[in-house]
């Protein structure tokens, strides 16, 4: 089943990929990662079978990472949807100097 | 568990899953609604934590249904809701159809490029002898299915996984500080 | 005297206090401009250049024994001292003399307390910085002399940069953004290169010996195994880092932007010292360390002749300056061109002509700064069109900078003509061209200076701000700081033995040294040809 | 002073020779003390910070600053110098003493006979001493060193005397006389020096003082200019100098005179190497001895104080040149043709300058061409080989031309007095402001005819026997010796020394008439100085006519040091004898070993001809000039055609100016500053770097265009493109 898990973990991969780059709603986008991260967790965990338990363990830090960038991020887009009301990147471009 | 093992109606079930976690995926990106979308995405989730009890991760299935679907994925609908944003927006959320087309080539892109090197790297290494022993359970009996998992997690990766709680703890704070509305004297 | 420099242990503790007195002076001036404040400017003044004054004193009378202790015949390294530092990569503290670093030292030590007097009263402003910066250039100054440790040299490279372009950057003139940011640009691209090339020396050794190891001895036997691919690269590196310092035709660009904007003491220990640094590193890096390289037909020919542009050059550019500093500073392009010209000349007299010109332009273009100086506090200008009868007015001055003038000019009896003949009789033999283009300098470095001088100190006294200077002639303290400095020049252009004997033995060495690799190297060539 | 007496061997070593080195450190000390006294009485110094207010000087020192000029006649003449007493007692009191040792050594010398065909070499401290480099302070004593020795302080004494004098009511006295001083110190320094680089340090320093003293009157702009001219033309001769040396040392290890002599020996005869040497060595003494090309700053020297002119622009510096052939007269008997060149070279300076003399008004500007002019004689004489006529005529040169210097200083003096006493604004050195100078000033008058009589070439005075000696070497050369057989540019030597010896018969007719010219319109005729004026012309005082007196007698009878074999007797030739240990070597080389001998009957001619030629000149001169047409400057019609042309030097100054000042400032100035400098350099590559980094940080910053969107895009392509240098490897 490894070939087979490692085939959907890319095609969820791109799928988040072509997710990131078609929407425009940042909430959105932010899902998008998360299903990134999650097509990635299968890989690791697929692999963990031929590796040992490491694959896991990365998994849960991931996880971890996963949730601290969540609300950091959200926190952000609070943040920027008070100040402009709106979540639409192509209205953000805080980020040029 | 030699016994209890059916390779034909594991397979199915993997297959099933999986394809219900592929058409999860492309509906929750082309949904317009930001609900609909993360409702989308909790159920590729799900498909996922099934998948990773058949792959015997078990430990990563459950805490997947608890802390992906269960908090992160439930923080995001909060946030929606929070601003108002459940339904479709007057402005078209998703992108003209020349960067659609783009995205889904590099999309395709991506993919095949993935695949040849996980072709070329992974098939390439083990011989079919090793994906035969991919079978084995690797769950032993008396340790359960946490124990794989706990023993180089509190051992040889206990530094990372303080500094990760730091993290956590950092973003949490970092998250607060953002979030806090700001008085007519700070405010820009 | 050997007998007492002995008995207090002088050669074991010399240098390391050397270096680390002006630190410590730096570290009082903080805490006096925190313990008394600095908003009444003239009590800060009185106060930190005094401070600054006696560490620099202090630190001069201290080296004054080096020329006693330390014995130039010797081969081994003196007053050496090496402490650990960073293990592991084989890095070590280690600092020690031979007879031409032991001159330099005692130029930096001695002209640091003319530059605080120089700075007397005119730097006004957040004087405690300026001198504290001042202490630590001089640290800086020192390292880089001192330094028998390929990184120590770099960090104190690097650390005599900052202070400098502090300096400029904050006390300068009118265009001192400018000019401190292009010095600072043009220095650091030459010694990133050197990094590099300082590095690479290290992971040859490494790779040799097994162990890193970055002390200079052990790369100059790495030099003694004939050359290693790569070592041009290095050269280079190593070339650029010291011919951009020099400074050299064409990276001599940065150096009248910078003096014209420095201070008066910034002007004075640029020119007298830190250009220094780059003919040091010459002599003691670039050519020992890579002697196949730098004897290398071509290589050589392209640094004479970019020695000998720069020695015409130099003076014809100065010769059309309206700005004295300006001036100046070309002319220290076209005399510095004469050290170069002499090092890759390379024999004993060329090389013990550039190290005389290396001192004794240390000397006269620094009391040229100083003077300048002088009479840009009186008159706030340095176009030398504002100036004119200064000679009846201030005699002592117009005394002053005649002597100055002569001495770089190269008259015989003063310091600079020494040198420059060390160097052209010296060069002439191997070198017969460059040596005879290089001395058609000698006319137009006349005509530039007297030229200046006519144009400050004869001439009808017409201007009313000149004729204002009556009654305001050099004071006692500026007498007293350019009287070491004539008297230097008289002395070293009468009776320059004692000096010539200081270098002689380090100069022979390393002339030696590299004319034995050239001469294998050619035999290696020759033979193999056949 | 550390005194190592390496040559104790000599029996000098024993006499009063041992102490030649007081004869150079009392000048030096006068030097010393004068320079004090100037600074102390005049300076004081300034308020402890520069920057902070104004000064309050100005009552100190009155009007003391008021244009020093001597010669611009001024209404008031500032105060005498405080210390001016000391000053008048210590200079020439050290020259004096200096002298009085020079006359000790020499009759030493005298003593030692024999023994003097080696110099007496007294070292006194290494100077330079690195690797094979070894130049020590050594003082050479030796027969030609004694001969410049006793000129320079004997000359030298007489004309600090009349300094006192002429000098005293100047401000500046004391630094004048520190200058004065101190030229002299070098001027001994560099014919005493044992080695070239001693003799350098001597030329420079007789150089920077002269450029010290051409610009004593600093204030005016004309005067500070001579002075820099002057310095700089001569740095072009040391050019040459230095590189003569390069080659001597490149070649023979030693810079030694003593160890060149025996180098020497050893080059090739007439070879290219030697060849260079000595045309390098001219180079060097074309610069100081104002030859052609570089003789254009001699005339404008005469800015400084007429003193000046006499002593170092007549008398002792400029002849430096004529001494260094002639102390490498070894070098130059072996390269024919670089003697060749001299002759030549100072034949047609000679010439040249004798038709600018003609047509000069400034009384100066007609005796500083006609220095010119001689020294071009005398290097005739040192290019032939002739060296014991060359340094013979470089001595009665120093005793005529001081005289004629120092008169035309008294001169100056007593119309610069009766013009300041009227307070009239004219030119006290133009000679149509003079005329019938003679009623008022006999003495001058006397003597400076006694002066024009011995510069013509009439016999017996001293000028008569050199420049006959020279004319006669000049024409003897032209057989039987290795100049006759040498080829320059193409031409056989023996034509070259026919031209020569023409050139040199023209230049002889020419001084004679521009002498009696200038004799002429300076002190017969009617007097055009002024009717006010004439009441104040009177005789200078006798500290200033004393010298000249002194001057006259020996250049009356100066010749008589070296008669002609032909008229001496028993006492001829004794120069000759006495120089012979130096430059016979030299001589005998060049005159193939034998001596030089001419048929009396072909020296009877030769003296003939000579002597007709200078009669005739003055002749012509006093017949054809007629003083009395002449009418007072500043009403004179300005001059047309040829006349103009020779007013105007031949416009070779301007010619310099065009050619060689302008387009070297010209260049440095828009092309290497201007264009290489500020534009290619710092333009094109460091401001062009810096200009080239803002671009690319511009273009940079055009991608941050700060929407997520674009990022997420340049993230991803830049990953596909990693993956894809991955799996397609």
């Amino acid at each position: 089943m490894l070939a087979e898990s490692l085939a959907l973990s890319a095609v969820l991969f791109t799928i988040g990929v072509v997710g990131v780059l078609t929407r425009r709603n940042a909430i959105i986008l932010f899902m998008c990662v998360e299903l990134m991260l999650n097509a990635v967790n299968l890989s690791f965990v697929a692999l963990s079978k031929l590796y040992g338990a490491t694959g896991q363990v990365f998994v849960i830090f991931v996880m971890t990472v996963a949730a601290a960038e969540a609300a950091v991020g959200l926190a952000i887009i609070i943040a920027i949807f008070r100040h402009r009301q709106t979540v639409h990147l192509d209205d953000i471009n805080l980020l040029k100097g | 568990m030699d016994n209890t093992f059916h390779p034909l109606f594991y397979g199915f079930h993997f297959y099933l899953f999986g394809l219900i976690a592929i058409a999860s995926a492309i509906l929750f990106v082309t949904r317009k609604s930001p609900v609909a979308a993360a409702l989308w995405l909790i159920n590729v989730m799900f498909c996922l934590a099934v998948l990773y009890v058949m792959l015997d991760a078990q430990f990563i299935g459950a805490i997947q249904v608890l802390v992906y679907a269960g908090a992160i994925m439930v923080v995001f609908l909060f946030v929606v809701m929070l601003l108002n944003l459940g339904q479709p927006d007057d402005l078209a959320d998703i992108r003209g159809t020349g960067p659609r087309l783009a995205a889904g080539a590099v999309g395709l892109a991506i993919l095949a490029e993935v695949m040849v090197l996980a072709r070329s790297r992974i098939q390439g290494e083990y011989a079919p002898a090793a994906a035969v022993e991919l079978l084995v359970p690797a769950a032993d009996a008396v340790g359960g299915v946490i124990a794989p998992v706990a023993g180089p997690l509190f051992r040889e990766h206990l530094l990372a996984f303080e500094l990760t709680s730091i993290l956590l703890l950092a973003a949490i704070v970092g998250a607060v500080v953002i979030g806090k509305k700001q008085g007519p004297a700070d405010a820009r | 005297m050997h007998a007492f420099f002995d008995g207090i242990g002088y050669n074991g503790w010399i240098l390391p206090v050397l270096l680390v007195l002006p630190l410590l002076g730096a570290l009082v001036l903080v805490a006096d401009a925190r313990r008394f404040g600095t908003d009444q400017a003239e009590a800060a003044m009185a106060r930190s250049r005094s401070i600054a004054l006696w560490i620099c004193l202090a630190e001069a009378l201290l080296s004054l024994g080096l020329w006693w202790s330390v014995d130039v015949s010797s081969a081994a390294w003196q007053a050496a001292v090496t402490l650990p530092w960073i293990p592991q990569w084989g890095v070590r503290f280690a600092v020690g003399l031979d007879g031409i670093a032991l001159m330099l030292v005692l130029l930096t030590t001695c002209l640091m307390p003319l530059a605080v007097l120089g700075s007397w009263t005119s730097i006004r402003e957040r004087t405690h910085s300026y001198y504290a910066l001042l202490l630590v250039l001089t640290t800086g100054m020192l390292g880089v002399f001192m330094a028998l440790d390929l990184v120590l040299f770099y960090v104190m490279w690097e650390v005599m940069l900052i202070p400098m372009y502090l300096i400029i950057g904050i006390w300068g003139g009118q265009r001192r953004l400018y000019a401190s940011l292009k010095f600072f640009l043009y220095t650091m691209i030459g010694s990133l290169l050197m990094l590099v090339a300082i590095i690479w020396i290290g992971m040859v050794v490494r790779r040799v010996t097994g162990a890193p190891d970055f002390s200079y001895d052990t790369a100059l036997q790495l030099a003694r195994l004939g050359p290693i691919p790569g070592a041009f690269w290095a050269f280079l590196a190593f070339a650029l880092a010291f011919a951009v310092k020099v400074p050299m035709f064409p990276f001599h660009t940065w150096l009248p932007d910078a003096h014209v904007e420095a201070p008066t003491a910034g002007s004075v220990i640029l020119a007298a010292i830190m250009l220094k640094m780059g003919t040091f590193g010459f002599v003691r890096f670039a050519v020992p360390l890579f002697p196949e390289i730098a004897m290398a037909p071509a290589v050589r020919s392209v640094f004479l002749a970019l020695a000998v542009i720069g020695i015409v050059y130099g003076a014809l550019v100065a010769l059309v300056q309206p700005d004295f500093k300006k001036l100046v500073a070309y002319s220290s392009v076209s005399h510095l061109g004469f050290v170069m010209l002499g090092i890759f000349a390379m024999t004993v007299e060329a090389m013990q002509g550039a190290l005389m010109v290396t001192i004794s332009h240390g000397i006269s273009t620094g009391a040229l700064f100083l003077l300048i100086g002088m009479i840009y506090e009186r008159r706030h200008t340095r176009l030398l069109a504002d100036y004119g009868g200064l000679a009846s007015v201030m005699p002592l001055f117009a005394v002053a900078l005649t002597i100055v003038a002569l001495s770089s000019i190269g008259v015989p009896g003063t310091n600079g003509f020494v040198g420059e003949f060390l160097v052209l009789i010296g060069s002439f033999p191997t070198q017969p061209w460059y040596a005879v283009i290089a001395a058609t300098s000698v006319i137009i470095a006349a005509a530039y200076l007297l030229w200046a001088v006519q144009r400050i100190l004869y001439n009808p006294l017409t201007k009313p701000e000149n004729q204002a200077l009556r009654g305001r002639d050099l004071n006692w303290r500026e007498l007293g700081l350019l009287a070491p400095l004539l008297l230097a020049i008289v002395w070293l252009g009468v009776y320059p033995k004692p000096v010539l004997q200081k270098t002689e033995a380090a100069a022979s060495r390393l002339v030696q040294q590299v004319e034995s690799a050239r001469l294998s190297e050619q035999r290696a060539q020759t033979g193999g040809a056949r | 002073m550390h005194t190592d007496l390496s040559a104790s061997g000599h029996p000098l070593g024993d006499t009063v020779a041992a102490f030649a080195w007081l004869i150079l450190l009392l000048p030096l000390l006068g030097f010393v003390a004068n320079g004090l006294l100037s600074l102390t009485a005049a300076a004081q110094p300034g308020p402890a910070d520069p920057s902070a207010g104004h000064g309050h000087g100005d009552a100190h020192h009155g009007d003391a600053h008021a244009h020093d000029a001597h010669d611009t006649g001024h209404d008031h003449h500032p105060a005498r110098h405080p210390a001016a007493k000391w000053v008048s007692l210590i200079g020439p009191g050290v020259l004096a003493a200096a002298f009085g040792l020079a006359l000790a050594t020499f009759l030493a010398m005298r003593g030692a006979g024999d023994a003097m065909h080696a110099p007496f070499v007294l070292t006194l401290f290494d100077w330079i001493p690195t690797g094979a480099l070894q130049i020590p302070v050594a003082l050479q004593l030796d027969p030609l060193s004694m001969v410049m020795v006793l000129i320079i302080t004997g000359i030298g004494t007489l004309i600090h005397l009349f300094s006192v004098g002429y000098m005293q009511d100047d401000p500046g006295y004391p630094r004048y006389f520190a200058y004065l001083n101190l030229f002299v110190f070098f001027m001994l320094l560099l014919v005493l020096g044992a080695s070239y680089p001693l003799m350098f340090i001597g030329w420079e320093g007789v150089g920077l003082c002269s450029y010290l003293l051409i610009g004593f009157w600093f204030t005016e702009e004309a005067n500070a200019n001579a002075g820099k001219k002057a310095f700089i033309v001569n740095r072009i001769g040391d050019f040459g100098f230095l590189v003569a040396m390069f080659l001597l040392f490149a070649n023979l290890g030693t810079l030694s005179y003593t160890g060149v002599a025996a180098g020497a020996a050893g080059f090739e005869m007439g070879g290219a190497l030697v060849t260079t040497i000595c045309l390098f060595l001219f180079l060097g003494a074309t610069g100081k001895s104002a030859q052609m090309p570089l003789y254009v700053w001699l005339p404008d020297a005469m800015a400084g104080p007429t003193p000046v002119s006499a002593l170092i622009h007549a008398a002792t510096m400029v002849t430096a040149g004529v001494y260094m052939i002639a102390r490498s007269a070894t070098l130059f008997s072996m390269a024919p043709a670089a003697q060749l060149t001299v002759a030549v070279v100072g034949a047609l300076t000679a010439v040249f300058a004798a038709t600018i003399g003609l047509k000069q008004w400034d009384i100066k500007k007609v005796l500083a061409y006609s220095t010119v002019s001689q020294l071009g004689y005398m290097f005739v004489g040192v290019g032939v080989g002739a060296y014991t006529a060359g340094v013979f005529h470089l001595m009665t040169h120093a005793f005529f031309k001081a005289l004629l210097f120092l008169g035309s200083g008294s001169v100056i003096y007593a119309m610069h007095q009766a013009y300041h006493a009227t307070h009239a604004h004219a030119d006290a050195q133009d000679m149509r402001n003079m005329g019938g100078l003679r009623r008022f000033m006999p003495i001058t008058s006397t003597l400076m005819w006694i002066a024009t009589l011995a510069i013509g070439g009439i016999p017996p005075f001293s000028g008569f026997f050199s420049k006959d000696e020279i004319l006669a070497a000049v024409f003897a050369r032209t057989h039987h010796s290795t100049l006759a057989e040498a080829t320059w540019l193409g031409l056989p030597g023996s034509v070259v020394l026919y031209a020569v010896y023409a050139l040199g018969l023209a230049a002889a007719l020419m001084t004679a008439v521009y002498m009696t010219r200038m004799m002429l319109y300076t002190f017969h005729g009617p007097n055009r100085t002024g009717t006010a004026e004439q009441g104040h012309l009177r005789e200078a005082p006798w500290i200033m006519t004393g010298p000249l007196v002194v001057l006259g007698v020996l250049s009356a009878v100066g010749g008589f040091l070296n008669l002609p074999a032909l008229v001496g007797g028993g006492m001829s030739e004794i120069l000759h004898h006495w120089l012979e240990p130096v430059v016979g070597e030299g001589t005998l080389r060049v005159t193939l070993g034998e001596a030089a001998h001419l048929s009396h009957a072909t020296e009877y001619a030769l003296i003939g001809t000579a002597v007709a030629i200078a009669v005739g000149g003055i002749a012509l001169a006093w017949t054809r000039l007629k003083p009395a047409e002449l009418v007072p400057a500043a009403e004179s019609p300005a001059e047309q055609g040829i006349e103009r042309t020779l007013l105007n030097k031949w416009y070779v100054d301007e010619a310099y100016d065009r050619t060689v000042v302008q387009p070297t400032l010209g260049v440095s100035r828009t092309v290497l500053w201007k264009g290489l400098d500020a534009g290619i350099i710092d333009g094109l590559f460091v401001n062009g770097a810096g200009f080239l980094a803002r671009g690319l940080g511009w273009l940079g910053s055009q991608l941050q265009t700060g929407r997520i969107g674009t990022y997420a895009w340049v993230l991803v392509l830049g990953a596909v493109s990693v993956l894809a240098g991955f799996s397609f490897r």
